[in-house]
């Protein structure tokens, strides 16, 4: 497959992901709604939101560092989704998957929250500096369980390439790391919830403690670019977890329903809990998740598993 | 409460005593005794929660009519200590060591009438109003209609009407001989 | 009840004695050391409550110095009193506080039927009576929202604020008026109940038990609320008479001060009402007592509904209110809001308009002197969470 | 005319920035409001559909208007149907509502938070007192008429105004953006000495800078 080809294809992907991440967004906004017993919004308000923001007017910036604050951000959800391979035995939707693009991806996960970081800083409101110590730390305490969780994994299917993984689960669900290796699931799927920033764990965004943390100063064509990237993440990060722990898709249906019911699990919890403090919250993720991180690579490396 | 009034006028000189009803009782002392005899009524007799401190203005004499609610839980008596104090020049012992939340009422009554309480913390911070530089508005001589028509633009196209002539002129026009109307007997 | 031993997280928490440093009994803030960062939590704020401010100094996430500033709702209500007649403050009055306003009109008009010794006839007590129950329940209904949303809990929020439009409907149906009522003028009410009035209430007070139970389920007993809410702002029986706290946050913490009790007023001394305390004195006390004093209120409402007479007349004879003049005097009427004490002090010289007029509102210790005490040492996170748990309504602060 | 002539009239047309110490003065904008002209027809008509499907209002209950907009907000009314989402930072927002009176306190606050909002921006007045006083026409404290300090698009009535009638005006404020006839922004920059003098004449103590974006 030539280069050409190759960024034809992943043009494609990338579009495809982004608009089906911020349907999710839209449908949990929906969802949400009939919880809370609303009516709730359309299902592809996100597109208006984005579509508003970036034309807006005018935009203030504060220097150069805040605006790469959210080109950072889009290339870390760029960078996630890019090396993931989508649709298992797909050409479109194979990404630029190589060996070891685990490793990778699992840097690109959290590269985009450090460039954010840099950029929001320059924002000068003091909220954001808050907003971005207790993303940071959160950041640093769910990588713990999600790493020991990927460790597993590897362990598990002797592989750092994320297409040998999902090949490794072909063949019937049994096959799948939720049931081969059901504790590293527990640890990542907890992480998760803190990865996807819903109740308990939206320290970061907060509104009624610090009114959206970070991104408080972003606006116009920088928000529409954050707006934009929280589509393409979501959706990299759920296509991610599929791949390592659910068996993988071979088709964009399967791909879509599987998604769905791990996002769905998150959105869930979100809308039946208050959130967290923010030392609770570290403290939660170091506690059960890590646990049960540690415990499944005993299981898998010691014990030797099923696999 | 008879008891207590009893009491009280052997200790201070009771200027006036009213009783309202049978919870609510007020007492008139003068400016040097209130401190003493909040004291004693907060900490001997049980009067131990300070529900306002406001003020009255009395401009026709001159004087400032400082009321002092106190509440004695075990009884549920509110006891109103009254004070007069001159109106130029106005000034008052603060009572901010008693109660914890008195500084309040001070700053609000230096901001709203101009009676200063000296030693009483923050009681020259603004409160409500912010870069006020007329007289303090509560005073009874500041005209707040006139400085609205002043200061905010008024929108044209509003009337004011006494309700009494207005219905007078307008609803009842025999107003004298309606039979409707019960007219106040004073 | 719950227990401060119970508590899960207390023993986590960091000392905080140690910020900041303390010099004289003052604490030292030094602010170009860059060790502590100053933050205006409000006016523009979706946590504070209301259109209020706290100047907070904080050190990382913990909160070193608060100050709170009010006067964003200063409309000089007292002053603008001052300048109308006695029957034309009632529009006023009931804006002092938003989400509760018929307390506000109860105590203008109790206190004028005081001065003038009026007596309202028995059935537009029970009226009166109902009136205040209801509008206790709304403004329970959106604390509890409030609660729950400065938690990050918006789903508690929209159900019980959505409930509380049922009662404003219902508030419609009787008085006229959604938000604000002008219901109880003085002699008596305004209105008689429509007809199917109390079959629908008793409905609703079934659907909002119901609800009720929802929300114990889901908020009161819910693990994070617990452990964020236990420990919060622990107000000591020490500090009631000190700072002058009443209503269900000195109740929380074992003072037994209800005015529906303890000095009854309209009807209540003919209904069975129940004094909530707590000894805990934190957060979760209080909102534990304030959950309880809905479910009362709604029982409450239903033995009112019973044994509201059919018959009666709903107004005293009163002299024509456009003249009305009311004998020189002065009077203090409080009432039980759901924030606590809520009194109006009139003075009257004689003339068709009050000489003075002063609302005094449970919040105005509430928000500043404890707030103000409560909010050091205390995580930037919970401040929210200790505002609402207050209860603090800034319109009555600064009228 | 030399380049020094044109700087100090540049200079006198500047207002100071005087209400801030001198050290924080540069950490603020000096520069006067520019006039943004809309984009071409077809691409401003499509922008102007999607920003009236995507209406984001400031969380900033300004005064009891803040009441109303709770039922709004929650499931008996829910604004969320028509695209109304709040938005806890004015850099967002695209609407702010003005629940009620402002008194002199607020309108400095109100400025400021308006200001800082990215245009185009739209404003809607709740309650006769922004119209003119209400029933607080008399008070010291309170302003009467808001259009005199910052643009206004769209006023409803009504003490207070019921959601209904706050989804009318909503829908009032959506036709018209869709006509395109919102230009409050602009108007405000075109009219900016006599809004500040305005703003100036009734905050006494002006300790805010002169330019908030």
């Amino acid at each position: 497959m030539s280069l050409a080809t190759q960024i034809f294809y992943a043009v494609i992907s990338v579009t495809v992901a982004t608009a089906y991440g911020l349907t999710l967004g839209g449908i949990t906004r929906k969802i949400y709604a009939r919880v809370h017993g609303r009516f709730g919004p359309p299902v592809w308000q996100p597109f208006l939101d984005i579509i508003q923001t970036s034309g807006r007017r005018v935009s203030v910036s504060h220097g150069n560092m805040f605006l790469l604050g959210p080109v950072f951000r889009l290339a870390g959800g760029l960078g996630t989704y890019l090396f993931i391979p989508v649709i298992y035995g797909s050409a479109v939707f194979s990404n630029f998957s190589m060996a070891g693009d685990l490793l990778l991806v699992m840097y690109f996960v959290f590269f985009g929250q450090l460039g954010m970081a840099l950029g929001a800083g320059q924002g000068g409101h003091p909220y954001s500096p808050i907003g971005i110590a207790r993303g940071l730390a959160q950041m640093s305490t769910f990588e713990l369980p999600f790493a020991l969780a990927v460790i597993a994994v590897a362990i598990q299917y002797n592989s750092l390439n994320i297409t040998s993984i999902v090949a490794a689960q072909q063949g019937g669900f049994m096959n799948w790391t939720l049931f081969t290796n059901p504790l590293a699931v527990v640890a990542a799927m907890i992480s998760l919830l803190g990865m996807n920033m819903h109740s308990p764990f939206s320290i970061v965004l907060a509104p009624q403690e610090i009114p959206i943390g970070p991104p408080i100063e972003m606006n116009s064509g920088f928000l529409s670019i954050l707006q934009t990237n929280r589509g393409l993440f979501a959706a990299a990060k759920l296509v991610l977890f599929m791949n390592l722990f659910f068996g993988g898709a071979t088709n964009l249906l399967e791909m879509v329903a599987k998604t769905f019911f791990i996002y769905m699990f998150s959105v869930f919890v979100g809308a039946a809990y208050p959130r967290f403090r923010p030392e609770q919250s570290f403290r939660f993720f170091l506690k059960w998740p890590t646990i049960a991180g540690i415990l499944s690579i005993i299981y898998i490396a010691y014990l030797g598993g099923t696999s | 409460m008879e008891q207590l009034i009893r009491k009280i006028k052997g200790m201070v000189s009771l200027k006036a005593y009213i009783k309202q009803r049978d919870d609510l009782h007020f007492i008139t002392v003068k400016k040097e005794q209130l401190e003493l005899i909040l004291s004693h009524l907060k900490n001997n007799e049980g009067f131990t929660h300070l529900a306002f401190l406001q003020a009255v203005d009395f401009i026709e004499d001159g004087k400032f009519q400082l009321t002092y609610m106190l509440c004695n839980y075990e009884t549920n008596v509110n006891l109103g200590v009254l004070v007069l104090i001159d109106r130029d020049k106005a000034e008052m012992n603060s009572i901010h060591s008693l109660w914890a939340h008195a500084w309040q009422y001070q700053r609000e009554l230096f901001e709203l009438y101009g009676i200063d309480f000296p030693g009483s913390p923050r009681v020259h911070e603004s409160f409500v109003l912010e870069g006020w530089d007329e007289i303090p508005p509560m005073r009874r001589d500041f005209d707040t209609l006139e400085y609205s028509d002043q200061t905010f633009y008024q929108r044209p196209g509003r009337s004011t009407n006494d309700p009494a002539e207005y219905m007078k002129e307008k609803m009842y026009k025999n107003y004298a001989a309606s039979p409707m109307i019960r007219r106040d007997n004073e | 009840m719950s227990n401060l031993s119970k508590c899960k997280y207390r023993g986590y928490e960091a000392d905080r004695s140690k910020y900041p440093e303390m010099e004289n009994g003052k604490a030292v803030i030094d602010l170009d050391s860059h060790k502590y960062t100053k933050i205006w939590q409000g006016p523009q704020h979706p946590g504070v409550t209301g259109n209020m401010s706290v100047e907070l100094i904080v050190n990382g996430d913990e909160i070193v110095h608060a100050k709170t500033h009010v006067g964003y709702l200063h409309r000089g209500f007292e002053k603008l009193m001052e300048r109308r007649k006695y029957i034309q403050c009632f529009p006023l009055v009931c804006r002092i506080c938003v989400p509760e306003p018929d307390t506000n009109e109860y105590c203008v008009s109790a206190a004028m039927e005081d001065l003038a010794g009026i007596t309202v006839p028995e059935k537009a007590l029970w009226l009166r009576t109902l009136n205040l129950e209801m509008s206790r329940v709304a403004s329970f209904l959106m604390w509890i929202g409030g609660q729950a949303g400065s938690l990050g809990m918006g789903t508690i929020g929209q159900w019980t604020v959505g409930m509380r439009d049922f009662w404003l409907d219902l508030f419609e149906e009787m008085t006229g008026g959604r938000v604000y009522h002008m219901y109880m003028i003085p002699g008596g009410v305004r209105k008689d109940l429509p007809a199917g009035f109390k079959e629908k209430t008793r409905e609703l007070i079934t659907r909002t038990g119901k609800l009720m139970d929802d929300v114990d389920k889901s908020f009161m007993s819910n693990v994070i609320v617990k452990s964020r809410l236990q420990g919060l702002g622990i107000i000591t029986p020490e500090m009631v008479d000190e700072y002058g706290i009443v209503g269900p946050n000195a109740r929380a913490c074992g003072r037994e001060c209800d005015i529906r009790i303890n000095n009854p007023y309209v009807k209540y001394d003919q209904l069975d009402v129940k004094m909530i305390t707590s000894t805990v004195g934190d957060a979760y006390a209080r909102a534990q007592i304030r959950y309880q004093e809905l479910r009362q209120s709604l029982d409450l409402m239903s033995q009112i509904l019973d044994r509201i007479p059919e018959k009666g007349a709903i107004q005293a004879k009163m002299p024509n209110l456009v003249n009305w003049k009311i004998p020189a005097g002065q009077t203090y009427i409080k009432a039980e809001s759901t924030r606590g004490e809520h009194g109006f002090y009139m003075v009257s010289d004689g003339s068709e308009k009050p000489r003075r007029v002063f609302a005094r509102g449970a919040s105005y210790t509430h928000a500043i002197a404890v707030l103000e005490k409560l909010a050091v040492n205390i995580s930037l996170s919970d401040l929210a969470a200790l505002m609402v748990s207050l209860h603090t309504c800034p319109p009555e602060i600064e009228r | 005319m030399n380049k020094k002539h044109m700087d100090e009239i540049e200079n006198q047309m500047k207002l100071a920035n005087a209400g801030i110490p001198e050290k924080e003065r540069d950490l603020f904008a000096d520069a006067r409001p520019v006039k943004v002209d809309p984009f071409n027809k077809y691409y401003e008509g499509f922008l102007n559909w999607a920003r009236s499907r995507s209406l984001w209002m400031l969380a900033f209950g300004t005064g009891c208007g803040a009441i109303e907009l709770r039922p709004l907000m929650t499931s008996r009314y829910d604004m969320s149907r028509y695209g109304i989402a709040p938005r806890p930072t004015p850099r967002q927002a695209s609407v702010f509502i003005i629940g009620g009176y402002s008194s002199i306190k607020t309108i400095k606050r109100i400025v400021r938070s308006y200001e800082q909002m990215q245009g185009p921006k739209y404003v809607i007045a709740l309650g006769s007192c922004t119209i003119n006083g209400g029933m607080y026409y008399d008070s010291y404290n309170t302003i009467n008429r808001l259009d005199y300090y910052i643009p206004v698009d769209v006023y409803i009535a009504g003490c207070m105004p019921r959601p209904e009638a706050l989804i009318a005006g909503f829908n009032r404020l959506k036709e018209k953006i869709r006509a395109g006839e919102c230009e409050g922004m602009n108007e405000y920059t075109e009219k900016f000495d006599w809004y500040k003098s305005n703003q100036k004449q009734i905050i006494k103590d002006w300790n805010m800078p002169d330019y908030n974006w």
